[in-house]
């Protein structure tokens, strides 16, 4: 397997000019742990070079340390040749290379154009020139197919809103290398395309792309190069061409992928377990209607600012709303998420970070913090039952933690996911509404969330799954339904749930969409 | 395309057309005018009116420097003791008369409490961003050493101005008007105005806010933080200088109880006016408006009979938070 | 040979303008006495509220003193504090402020509170056998009732009338705005009376702004040196100003030592009574180097 | 998975063996009183540190209360007031001599006070969670309401203990001890150490720091973040009581004056101990060690002699930055 691997590189060496970027021998520890150990990498301007890995493999750590984010503790990175030690972000950033963060870093309390611009502001003399700033600002995001108000402050956008801000800013600078840490895993079909035509775009002005994606598809339609980390080493560098979804999950996990969705259980007849009437969230959504049987697995559709998001918050007694709801036959309402979660109803959010995870605190703490009680003798909370509560969730949900005492902000990204998911199965719901279940989660890990929510179906829990990935939707689903604007505009169920079917029924129009946004 | 861009742009939700939040503290201190016309006829005449403004500038200027200094996320408790500091230094200056005894003197002594305000706002930048010390302990310690230098300088005393005709010239500095208008009341705006211009139209306000919100994103966007945070103190300094160059041709004095719990009347009213005090917004005309809600309470409660003196402290309190609540009602119109 | 003694000075912070006289005289008395007796050591602690002067107390006894000179900042918190030092054998001077406790102390040097109160009231009542007059106090705490009280006994029963009455917390400040509010609320004033010297002056400060020529005279206390000069002067605004010297901690601290170093007998009571001070007897008042 | 385990046994938790950001401030302490030693020969006598830690008693009970409030992303500024006003109640409760002017007298007072302390805590906390008033609004606000109830009480003057059975009764509260150790201080530990306790060892204390750390977070998890804060406020309120309790029998009377600062020395204490004003983090103990560093540098200022009076605000203030300095350069250690 190296050999071969070895061999491509040599013949990728062949027949291309010198990197402008080059990693040698890179290793990176925290504290006691060494989370990445030797990596090679050559980057190549007017190349795609895409990096792959398990979550946790080192794929983030590596990008923070080639744009300046972090120092590596041995090892040396080359820009044209020379070796350089970044004095930190901003020194890379004027030398050309930005990172897109796969975390949302972005000041909340400013607008678009303010984030967009922030540090390298406009003006006339002294005075700033927000009126250029702004047309700039709403120019850059619909270059990536979105449009969002350029003086919308941040903190009300949606985490996919804000994902593409992250990039019109990071485009903004005209970087020589720009490096992309899952930059696609919060957006729909639409902008997804947007952006790989925008990639295909840099490179043809020369610039050199690090790309990282858990969507395989992506990689293999973007790739010229893929780079394939495993547990902080390197495991092979390939030419992109030659590579199918399939062998990058089988480099990547080290061992044969079996079916990424499993078999999908026949629906239930059973009586409505969950029926809601004219829901409507002010702002978001308006006249919701759908039923959910125990059992079932129901999908939501739609765009980027579609409502889905709302609709459930609403439903689930985290923003105000209005509408009708019976649970188990008995009409309910759900004032607080309190109320929600107590008749058995559980969210995982979206924003993991925002509103999942306490990033500062250890794992133990956010993993009991939804189910205290379960882990209290009388008043006390015990130590010993949280370990042990840690440990089993680190067994089924598979967290690959270095240490017990981690923070949870330390977890990488997709680790981060499933922490948050086993901290909210500790509820025992009977309900489950998962927002962006596998966003910025690795295909072996997929397999495992999906395997999952089927085996929670399969004990009679009802599922609702909100994605933007419609390839996940139609594997898992029973039934999905398609919101656009606020409102329901369509249910599919069997044969009729199809890519094309769906992108009609969101975008309302007969659009062309590529197969590049299907789960592999 | 087309359709995401109706998409899209039908679910943002739209900015209202009042930004109630802005406006919210405007409105609470209409609400209050009106109930202190009420209160007393006496109220509204304009003379009073032009007291009760004037007498706000001191909190109202040092407000537009804690605005910056809390909008970049740190907080300054020491301007009380600070102003006092400033106006003790300045009076002995012009008590020796340097520059000539007339308006040479006056000019130097308020370059010297520029210089020196903004010498103390430095020492608090420096030791809370080098020194990287709580901005609360800090100012809260740099509190205490201005106003024991205070009274140090003036043996437990008050320092007064000496000269008589230098008294008499400074005077129309706080009692003068220029066309109509009260000195200080025209200061007020033109301060304000500079503070907002600054906050808001120049790359340093600019990157105090993103300081403000997000240490850390200014920090990879290239702000040089500890320099943008260090200058809202000694922004703050000069805020407070200028107030003091406002305050001494009232009484030509500063004495132990000169700025007692200004610090406290400057926050208040900068968080009335609508800044959060965990930085990140500034609303530099919101804190002139709850700086006149402060003023005008007072003036409130001695025009009115009704309440027993030893209570006033209660009732003051009372329509603070009373005038808080009817902007909160206001702000979450903004949901809606 | 020298006899060495430890004599202890316990007053409020100089935290405003009287306060700040009380400590400065202190401090001058302080010298004055040590020079004269070699092998005196006069320790000068001031706090700024009565916890801490209780805190103050239990510190000065724990370094071993003789006499205690103290003008406490409250006499009901005091009385407990000053009982233990007198426990401890130390001779106890008390300042100005009656304890409710007369036997700790061996030598009480009063400035009549109330009586600052009454002279101020019986002169407004003589000069006016009729007219409206504001008040304006100091701070909520006991000395400022007893002057309260002290006045409106004086003036009862006379044709004068109280409009108002408000704090002005011994500062200048404080007293311009609220005098400022009550020129606007009140068309006819008569004659301030505003217990402190130091608010007087804020008062003089807003009565010349509003150009009122109504308000026939301000009566403040205490005997600041500003004010004592325009009586002397004879200002028709300050026409008097009731005496309640901050020097009198001096005297206190005098007569203490004196105990010790002169054998002469110094236990008893001396009242300083609330003189008037006008313009025939200005001069005798007037410090032109105090700060106060 | 396999490999997961054998990480993280390959990685013990080797956390440094001295945690210096819990330790900085007790090596603060202890320099303060090496320092204290050198000043004056007398500070380190046993009855001069008697003396010293009983009368920190105060602000320690009040700072654990604080440590609560400010962990939980709030702040309370009216306890100074609210500690006045609970006494004069307490005070003028007892002077009615109910429950027969005994130990029955004393035992109702301090159950009056332990209940008004709590309502005025609950009062803070729903004004702030029901109202969503800043909470520096807010208790500015109850500030200003509870020291005008006090002196409305006290008629401007003082409330005292009429009954001279009852304060020799009550005094041991303050100055008696139990097998050498004085009373207050031992109710100090015990009250730190309940304090510790609940926020590290309870599910409550784990919500009200999961507020503190992110308001988001805890809602989307089902915490009552209204209760928990508002919760939070009333135990502030029970701890202003029992330092009341103590500090009654201490000088047996209540002023205008009570508990001045005391939220300044409380909040002082809080951050000098190491919990952040952000919140999500509470430091009970440091909060302790900040309380004790506060009464030392006093004490220390009252037995030294070579400061001037006038400048002895100067002093404790830099002494207070320079403690913090210590701590700062202390807690970098953590990051090597
Ligand atoms: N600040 C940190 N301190 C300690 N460990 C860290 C820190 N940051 C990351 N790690 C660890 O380093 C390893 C690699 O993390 P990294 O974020 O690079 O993974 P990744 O490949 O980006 O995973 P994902 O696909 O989920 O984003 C993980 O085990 C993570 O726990
Ligand atoms: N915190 C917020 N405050 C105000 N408006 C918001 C907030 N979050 C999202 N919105 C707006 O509500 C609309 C719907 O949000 P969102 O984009 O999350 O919908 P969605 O269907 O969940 O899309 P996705 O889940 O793919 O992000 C968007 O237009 C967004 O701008
Ligand atoms: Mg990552
Ligand atoms: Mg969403």
């Amino acid at each position: 397997m190296t050999v071969g691997a070895t061999a491509d590189a040599v013949s990728i060496e062949r027949h291309n000019p010198a990197p402008v970027l080059e990693a040698r021998g890179l290793a990176m520890q925290f504290g006691p742990v060494e989370v990445l150990t030797d990596i090679g990498l050559e980057l190549r301007s007017g190349e795609v070079h895409a990096v792959i890995g398990e979550n946790g493999a080192g794929k983030s750590t590596l990008m923070k340390l080639l744009s300046g984010y972090l120092a590596p503790t041995r090892g040396a990175i080359h820009l044209n040749g020379a070796t350089v030690a970044f004095r930190g972000p901003v020194d890379a950033e004027q030398r050309g290379i930005v990172l897109v963060h796969q975390e949302i870093l972005l000041a909340p309390d400013l607008t678009v154009a303010q984030n967009i611009f922030m540090g390298r502001e406009l003006r006339h003399g002294l005075v700033l020139d927000d009126r250029a700033m702004n047309r700039l600002a709403a120019g850059a995001v619909e270059r990536l197919g979105a449009a969002i108000d350029p003086r919308q402050t941040v903190a009300r956008l949606s985490i996919a809103q804000r994902q593409l801000v992250q990039i019109a800013r990071a485009l903004a600078g005209r970087p020589r290398v720009i490096v992309l840490d899952e930059p696609t895993a919060s957006l729909t079909p639409h902008e997804t395309e947007a952006l790989l035509n925008i990639i295909g775009e840099l490179k043809r002005d020369g610039v050199a792309v690090l790309y990282i994606s858990h969507r395989l598809p992506e990689v293999a339609a973007i790739a010229d190069v893929v780079t394939v980390l495993r547990d902080g080493k390197h495991v092979a560098t390939l030419p992109g061409g030659t590579l199918t979804p399939l062998d990058m999950a089988h480099l990547m996990v080290g061992r044969d992928m079996a079916r990424l969705f499993p078999p999908r259980a026949t629906p239930p007849e059973a009586t409505p377990l969950l029926c809601v009437k004219d829901l409507s969230v002010p702002g978001a959504s308006s006249d919701i209607a759908f039923t959910l049987r125990p059992g079932e697995i129901l999908g939501f559709a739609g765009l980027i600012g579609a409502g889905r998001t709302e609709t459930f918050e609403g439903l689930l007694g985290l923003r105000p709303a209005q509408g009708r709801v019976t649970l188990a036959g008995r009409a309910t309402w759900f004032r607080s998420v309190r109320d929600s979660l107590a008749a058995g109803l559980v969210y995982l959010s979206e924003d993991r970070k925002g509103k999942g995870l306490l990033l500062a605190k250890p794992l133990a703490v956010n993993l009991t913090l939804a189910a205290l009680h379960r882990f209290c003798r009388g008043i006390l909370v015990s130590r010993t039952r949280e370990a042990k509560g840690l440990e089993d969730a680190i067994a089924r949900f598979d967290i690959r933690a270095r240490r017990r005492t981690m923070l949870a902000g330390q977890l990488s990204g997709g680790n981060q996911q499933k922490l948050l998911l086993a901290k909210m199965m500790l509820r025992e719901p009977r309900v489950v509404v998962i927002d962006e279940p596998t966003r910025g989660i690795d295909i072996g890990t997929k397999e495992q969330i999906y395997r999952l929510l089927a085996e929670l179906a399969a004990a009679g829990k009802a599922v609702v799954v909100i994605s933007s990935e419609m390839g996940e939707l139609i594997g898992l689903c029973h039934r999905i339904l398609v919101m656009r604007a606020g409102r329901i505009v369509g249910e599919l169920a069997g044969e009729a749930m199809t890519e094309r079917n769906i992108a009609v029924l969101a975008t309302g129009a007969d659009v062309h969409t590529s197969a590049v946004a299907v789960g592999a | 395309m087309a359709d995401t861009l109706r998409d899209a742009s039908a679910a943002p939700p739209r900015l209202p057309r009042v930004d109630w939040v802005a406006a919210a503290p405007f409105v609470a201190l209409a609400c209050l005018l009106v109930f202190g016309a009420f209160v007393s006829p006496s109220f509204l005449s304009l003379g009073n009116l032009a007291n009760v403004l004037t007498r706000s500038a001191f909190i109202a200027i040092i407000g537009v420097g804690a605005t910056f200094v809390i909008a970049s996320g740190g907080i300054d408790l020491s301007v009380g003791s600070m102003a006092a500091f400033v106006a003790s230094v300045m009076i002995l200056f012009m008590n020796t008369e340097l520059g000539g005894g007339g308006v040479g003197t006056l000019a130097l002594g308020m370059l010297l409490a520029a210089g020196v305000g903004s010498m103390c706002g430095l020492l608090n930048g420096l030791v809370t961003t080098v020194g990287r010390i709580e901005p609360f302990i800090t100012t809260l310690g740099t509190m205490g050493i201005f106003r024991a230098l205070t009274i140090w300088l003036a043996n437990g005393g008050s320092i007064a101005m000496k000269s008589q005709d230098l008294r008499t010239l400074y005077r129309p500095v706080y009692f003068g008007s220029v066309g109509g208008v009260p000195l200080p009341i025209a200061l007020i705006l033109a301060i304000t105005a500079v503070g907002a211009f600054v906050l808001y139209k120049t790359a340093f306000g600019r990157h105090l806010l993103a300081v403000g919100s997000s240490e850390d994103v200014a920090r990879y966007s290239g702000i040089p933080i500890n320099r943008v945070r260090t200058v809202a103190y000694v922004v703050q300094g000069l805020c407070v200088a200028v107030a003091v160059m406002v305050y001494v041709p009232r009484l030509g004095a500063a004495t132990a109880t000169t700025g007692l719990l200004w610090e406290l009347q400057a926050i208040t009213a900068v968080v009335v006016g609508g800044t959060a005090l965990r930085g990140g917004v500034g609303r530099v005309w919101g804190t002139l408006c709850g700086a006149l809600l402060l003023e005008i309470v007072g003036n409130i409660m001695v025009l009115s009979s009704f309440v027993s003196e030893y209570l006033i402290g209660a009732v003051q309190g009372t329509i603070i938070i009373v005038a808080m609540l009817v902007q909160r009602s206001l702000s979450n119109r903004n949901r809606a | 040979q020298t006899k060495t003694v430890t004599v202890a000075v316990s007053i409020p912070a100089a935290d405003h303008g009287w306060t700040g006289g009380v400590v400065f005289q202190a401090e001058r008395a302080k010298a004055l006495l040590e020079a004269r007796h070699p092998g005196l050591k006069i320790i000068v602690k001031t706090s700024p509220d009565g916890a801490s002067q209780a805190n103050a107390l239990e510190d000065l006894t724990t370094q071993g003193i003789d006499a205690l000179v103290t003008l406490p900042q409250n006499s009901d918190e005091l009385t407990d504090p000053l009982r233990q030092v007198k426990n401890k054998g130390v001779f106890v001077t008390v300042v100005d402020r009656a304890l409710s406790d007369p036997t700790i102390q061996d030598l009480y040097v009063a400035g009549n509170n109330p009586d600052v109160g009454r002279v101020a009231g019986e002169y407004m009542k003589g000069k006016l056998p009729s007219g409206q007059v504001v008040v304006i106090r100091g701070l909520p705490i006991v000395i400022d009732e007893e002057r309260q009280k002290g006045f409106d006994a004086a003036i009862a029963g006379s044709g004068l009338k109280v409009l108002d009455k408000q704090f002005g917390n011994w500062s200048r400040d404080d007293a311009f705005k609220v005098m400022q509010d009550y020129l606007a609320k009140f068309p006819k004033i008569d004659a301030v009376w505003c217990q402190d010297d130091d608010m007087a002056v804020g008062v003089l400060e807003a009565i010349k702004q509003a150009k009122r020529s109504d308000v026939q005279f301000v009566v403040g206390g205490a005997g600041m040196k500003d004010m004592v000069k325009r009586v002397a002067d004879g200002d028709a605004m300050i026409p008097v100003d009731v005496l309640y010297p901050p020097a009198m901690i001096a005297t206190a601290m005098e007569l203490t030592v004196a105990n010790f170093y002169d054998q002469i007998p110094v236990r008893g009571r001396y009242i300083m009574d609330a003189t008037l001070v006008t313009k025939a007897n200005a001069k005798e008042f007037y410090y032109p180097d105090s700060p106060f």
